[in-house]
């Protein structure tokens, strides 16, 4: 079994090395990640949409409460509600050697910013022939929590489809904190997408009662961009999820154990690039693969992993390659017509059954 | 600070129609807030107390056939534009009776019987789909006005300078009601705006601008009157800035701490509705004996609605994959 | 064998049913159909930068040159440069049961009015609880042209993953008119995407010697939306692909014919809905997939095609599916590199015949 | 109409620094065409021709390390800024020697060396995302100013209004220079903005602005000299709108049948460089055999260019592959 060395051997479920216990939340594990970078590279500044102001939020979702009093308001930096200037100044002082932080509080508004992101940071490297670049690090909450269809999108698919960016999904404090200071580290713009009920802001009722804390250690560490997590071995079938639904996907694997099926499940951290290798290792081992995310299913990040898996471990396939994700609806408020829409605990279990019957 | 509101010439069918409109809202907001609480209402509030006075001016001076589009914010343009209470808490319960079916919620509230596109919850979204309304309008000449509705925050939007431009360039019939109530969620608007007067900035379109006291219903009805008649003669559009205040937090369970009490207990002491009541029986336009038959009329009308929202059926689980397309397609296959 | 009845039958390579000869170039039948349904139709209008200016353009490739002069300019609109306004009018006017045809001039610059398209038009019906209906029809040039990293892209991949939008991207003249004129009957929001390269205003050089005409009949046809069209029967491999790369799978399923390879070439047309019943009843036959388009790669639709076939139609595969795509970079501009990039007719011959070899 | 430019207190050195840079540009700008219609260049070209005084008179005002943002049309601000004219004609053609490596082409001229980020080809693009390039010289202190180039058509995209916006609420250290030519592509202004002079946009934003005779080198310099020392003072931006024509078409092969021949003849009656040079003439700063030895010296310099370019390599197809990230990732393996 092919897994990057030194991760998977010793998981537990939130995913962090064993060690001296020290839980955090995924939102204080990212705020421990930011100050530690801005501490480290003074290039390093926050920008973006009520992030800073005294007496406010700490960004839409808490997560910068402390860090203006602790930087200074120089670089914990507010704006007008501009998405194109926020996206466009961080392209910008990226190209001057800066590593901007960007802020647009819901992946939803990266719609009016997507020229910035698309035509410019995705593209300036190879327009100036790799003479500039653009290091920027915009973090986008995705997730539905009863807010309708423009504020709960999980629109991370669209930009694996931008050649020059990258694109990272972390579902742990663990992994969310190494793989957010990777990509301040890193010389090309990544988008970090971070689940709104994982946070843990809010105790563990909002995400189903789920425990948001994972063990992160007190010495520095980074989780590497492109590299694959598997959270829990198995025979039966390779489960590739992320977000609340990876969470989704353990849940029925243990429910489903007991029906002597044995689910690998793999959180692939990185969408763009993607850890096809760890994946393909436990394909070849399991012959079965079902891929779940939030997102839409049509042209989700799901089809371009069961396309590469169709190219290039076809002849390890005993079934066909099952995809669960939200249905190709915007998203209602209900919350009856919101469950039915996005990938539940039960949909996935009877996909993986239906799967595994085959 | 707090100018006593001129109710002269205002009949008192009219004053309580408007004072109606105000108490209406202000309810609504009072009663969805304390349901929230109680943990009956899914998502997220962003409520209106306070601003009654711009949704209530504005509305009663359109045609029932106009058009408004709105925001993040709109319970207060829903109702004063004529979407029933019942639809509107409905809505928020996400009940199958919603004036969207349950699947708009909070921040999509609207109604076509109403004149009122879904609410759009991108920050200056209803500033560029407006400018479609009122070019509809236009085409095909059918005296019809549409409104946009929008905060001072909106106006650093992309959305705001296209299409008012637009709107202007084309000579749209359209009026842009801008609600500054100094916050956009925390930010103050001076920190985001060398100009302090949103209505400043319409001379950059040669636009026509008006700043009116957006806690004070009759200047505003009268603003908006004016400028939907320049707009229906084919004007085109006015930039109307109602300075106003949102007495609740940006959305639940924000506490405030970026504006000081100081500056809140000023602004409550010019509440729309105390103070359009003070001057309605200073005036003599109406008695406390009508305000107060009239808020216990409003009661029921919320009691009921509150009961029916609750009493409705939720959405069939099933609906959730309907109305993507006008007839369902197959690829992307819902299963 | 599956396919829509009536369309493959008498097809010639140029997609249409044969009858007394009148060719057009996509750019006329373009034209031709936007006339007709605006003569049909008051309430279809033109709405864009530079469509109707006198002495213009006619549009950034020509379509509407003489449509000013015949419906008059208040239904040919010009509009500032201002692509959130183009596209927020329509989705306005749609909603007021207008038929607008928005413009940007090319497809690179609808990241100009992201916002609009996917959180405004694509999610209006849904949010309004079905109410509302947004029948908009957005044309949309794609292809490289030696402009570079910013005018070159094929972006329809992204709007495939937008539920309540519709993607149609007809190569040929027939095809072109027919579906146009279906988009602007059709009550939701469509995408149409066309060549820049096969419009046949600059003749055929451009692109490299087709001839860019196909027949037109003089009497009015829709060609519906969701359904594909078989170019080339075959029976050793499946190959689906749009625009330019069709014709340049057309052109190596000829050279491959003396090699025994007898390639079955389908038109999907339409991306979303897809038309999987006509592709799959061929994959059936075949055994054997591959999807070529000038879009990248990773993300593109190729991605949900090949996935879908991996679900639906694994155990007809004899063979891995096969995608050949644009490289995972932005657009060069030297001739040289951007040949690099796009599926060239050699790539597409060499790929087939690997894959045939398996 | 055309006024004589105002050269007193011009140094010869700098009269004859500014002459050559204006020649420099249209001497390219006239050979790339004819290098075009013979085939030698792909794509397409956005010429400068006409529009010269606003780049020279502008780049002479800044400092070696500033940087500037361009357009589609950026062939005369990239000489200006300094990008060499061999490896601007070199990417032109597509060439490995390039200023891109030829990868980025006519409109996305560009050269870290220089201070000039790759044109930006989006419309109002340069506008958002020069405000980063202010922002990291106010964080670091540096004394550099940014200065973005866009057109008149610019103004009206969602981009102009962002980044304007935000560069005056930061006191970004940013040059705003509007190249009003009157036309964007087809489309005269005046259907698409109901105010005519550009600078009347800047009051929204609380920024200074002026309008300059953009066909006049010092009077272009002058203006950006001021906008420049404020900017590096602290003060923020300045939009500064240069009145200016273009003297070819939009693109190549655009007949230009939207405008009269007669507005042409007059524009052309004001040419930057032959009223610089009668200027300079006039006063005695330089005299017709200096200015003729110049543009030989051009002339040269120019056949040395095309040279250059034509005898570079292309470059490797494979060079197609890189520069996509930093270091290449797997996934989108490139085969
Ligand atoms: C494009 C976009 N950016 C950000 C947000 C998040 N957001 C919601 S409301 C709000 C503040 C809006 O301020 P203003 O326009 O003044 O309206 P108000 O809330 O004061 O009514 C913000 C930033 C959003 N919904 N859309
Ligand atoms: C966002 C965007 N929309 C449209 C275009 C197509 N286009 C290229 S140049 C141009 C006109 C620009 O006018 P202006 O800003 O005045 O600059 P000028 O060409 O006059 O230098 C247009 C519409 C584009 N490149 N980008
Ligand atoms: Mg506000
Ligand atoms: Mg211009």
């Amino acid at each position: 079994m092919t897994h990057p060395a030194g991760h998977a051997a010793t998981l537990e479920p939130g995913g962090a090395p064993s060690g001296p216990e020290r839980r955090l939340t995924i939102a204080e594990a990212i705020r421990e990640a930011i100050a530690e970078e801005m501490e480290r590279d003074d290039r390093v500044f926050l920008i973006g949409e009520d992030v800073g102001i005294p007496g406010g939020f700490g960004g839409a979702f808490g997560v910068y409460l402390g860090l203006p009093e602790r930087f200074g308001r120089d670089r914990i930096i507010d704006t007008p509600i501009s998405e194109k200037a926020i996206a466009g100044a961080a392209v910008g002082a990226a190209l001057m050697g800066m590593r901007p932080i960007p802020d647009v509080q819901y992946a939803d508004f990266l719609f009016e910013c997507m020229d910035e992101l698309v035509n410019q940071a995705a593209k300036m490297r190879y327009m100036s022939g790799g003479k500039l670049s653009v290091p920027l690090v915009m973090r986008c909450p995705v997730g539905t929590s009863n807010r309708g269809a423009q504020h709960g999108q999980c629109p991370e698919s669209f930009f694996t489809h931008v050649p020059g960016l990258k694109v990272v999904c972390p579902s742990d404090a663990y992994h969310a904190k190494g793989i957010l200071k990777s990509a301040v580290r890193d010389d090309d713009p990544v988008l970090v997408f971070e689940h709104k009920l994982l946070y843990g802001s809010k105790g563990r009722e909002q995400a189903g009662g789920l425990d948001l804390t994972a063990h992160v250690p007190e010495e520095e560490y980074l989780f590497p961009i492109g590299q694959a997590v598997v959270k829990r071995s198995g025979t039966s079938v390779t489960v590739v999820a992320t977000h609340l639904t990876l969470y989704r996907c353990l849940a029925a694997a243990e429910e489903l154990s007991a029906e002597g099926i044995e689910c690998e499940v793999i959180d692939p951290v990185s969408l763009l690039p993607m850890d096809t290798e760890t994946i393909f290792a436990s394909v070849d081992k399991t012959s079965r693969l079902l891929i779940a995310h939030e997102d839409t299913l049509t042209g989700g990040w799901g089809a371009e992993l069961a396309a590469r898996t169709a190219e290039e471990r076809l002849f390890s396939l005993a079934a066909p390659i099952r995809r669960v994700a939200a249905h190709d609806v915007p998203l209602p408020v209900a919350p009856v017509l919101e469950q039915a829409v996005v990938p539940s605990t039960e949909r996935i279990k009877s996909e993986i059954r239906s799967l595994c019957e085959l | 600070m707090t100018r006593p509101i001129d109710v002269g010439g205002l009949s008192g069918e009219k004053a309580l129609r408007l004072y109606r409109g105000l108490v209406r809202i202000r309810r609504f907001e009072d009663r969805v807030y304390q349901l929230f609480l109680r943990g009956e209402l899914p998502g997220t509030l962003h409520q209106y107390q306070g601003q009654e006075a711009v949704a209530v001016g504005t509305c009663d001076a359109l045609r029932p056939d106009d058009w408004i589009t709105s925001t993040h914010r709109p319970h207060g343009h829903a109702l004063a534009k004529g979407v029933s209470m019942r639809g509107a808490m409905a809505e928020l319960y996400g009940k199958a009776t919603g004036c969207c079916g349950g699947k708009g919620g909070s921040m999509h509230l609207g109604d076509p019987d109403a004149g009122m596109v879904p609410a759009i919850a991108i920050v200056a979204g209803g500033n560029s789909v407006v400018t479609g309304l009122g070019l509809a309008f236009k085409l095909r000449s059918t005296g019809q006005v549409a409104t946009c509705f929008f905060g001072e925050g909106a106006t650093n939007e992309g959305a705001f300078h296209e299409g008012l431009n637009f709107a202007a360039v084309q000579k749209l019939p359209i009026v842009f009601v801008c609600e500054n109530n100094m916050y956009g969620a925390s930010t103050p608007f001076h920190l985001t705006s060398l100009v302090t007067d949103v209505a400043d900035r319409a001379a950059a379109y040669g636009v026509p601008a008006q700043v009116v006291d957006g806690m004070d219903v009759v200047a505003v009805r009268a603003a908006v009157e004016t400028a939907r008649a320049r707009a229906a003669a084919g004007d085109g559009p006015t930039l109307i800035e109602a300075k106003t205040y949102r007495f609740a937090g940006h959305s639940r369970g924000d506490a405030r701490g970026y504006r000081s009490r100081d500056e809140e207990k000023e602004w409550k002491e010019r509440d729309p509705i105390d103070r359009f009541g003070l001057a309605l029986t200073t005036a003599g336009t109406a008695d406390e004996a009508a305000l107060a038959a009239l808020v216990a009329e409003v009661t029921s009308e919320l009691d009921d609605a509150v009961e029916f929202a609750r009493n409705s059926p939720d959405p069939d689980a099933a609906e959730a994959l309907t109305d993507a397309y006008a007839t369902p397609i197959t690829i992307g296959a819902l299963r």
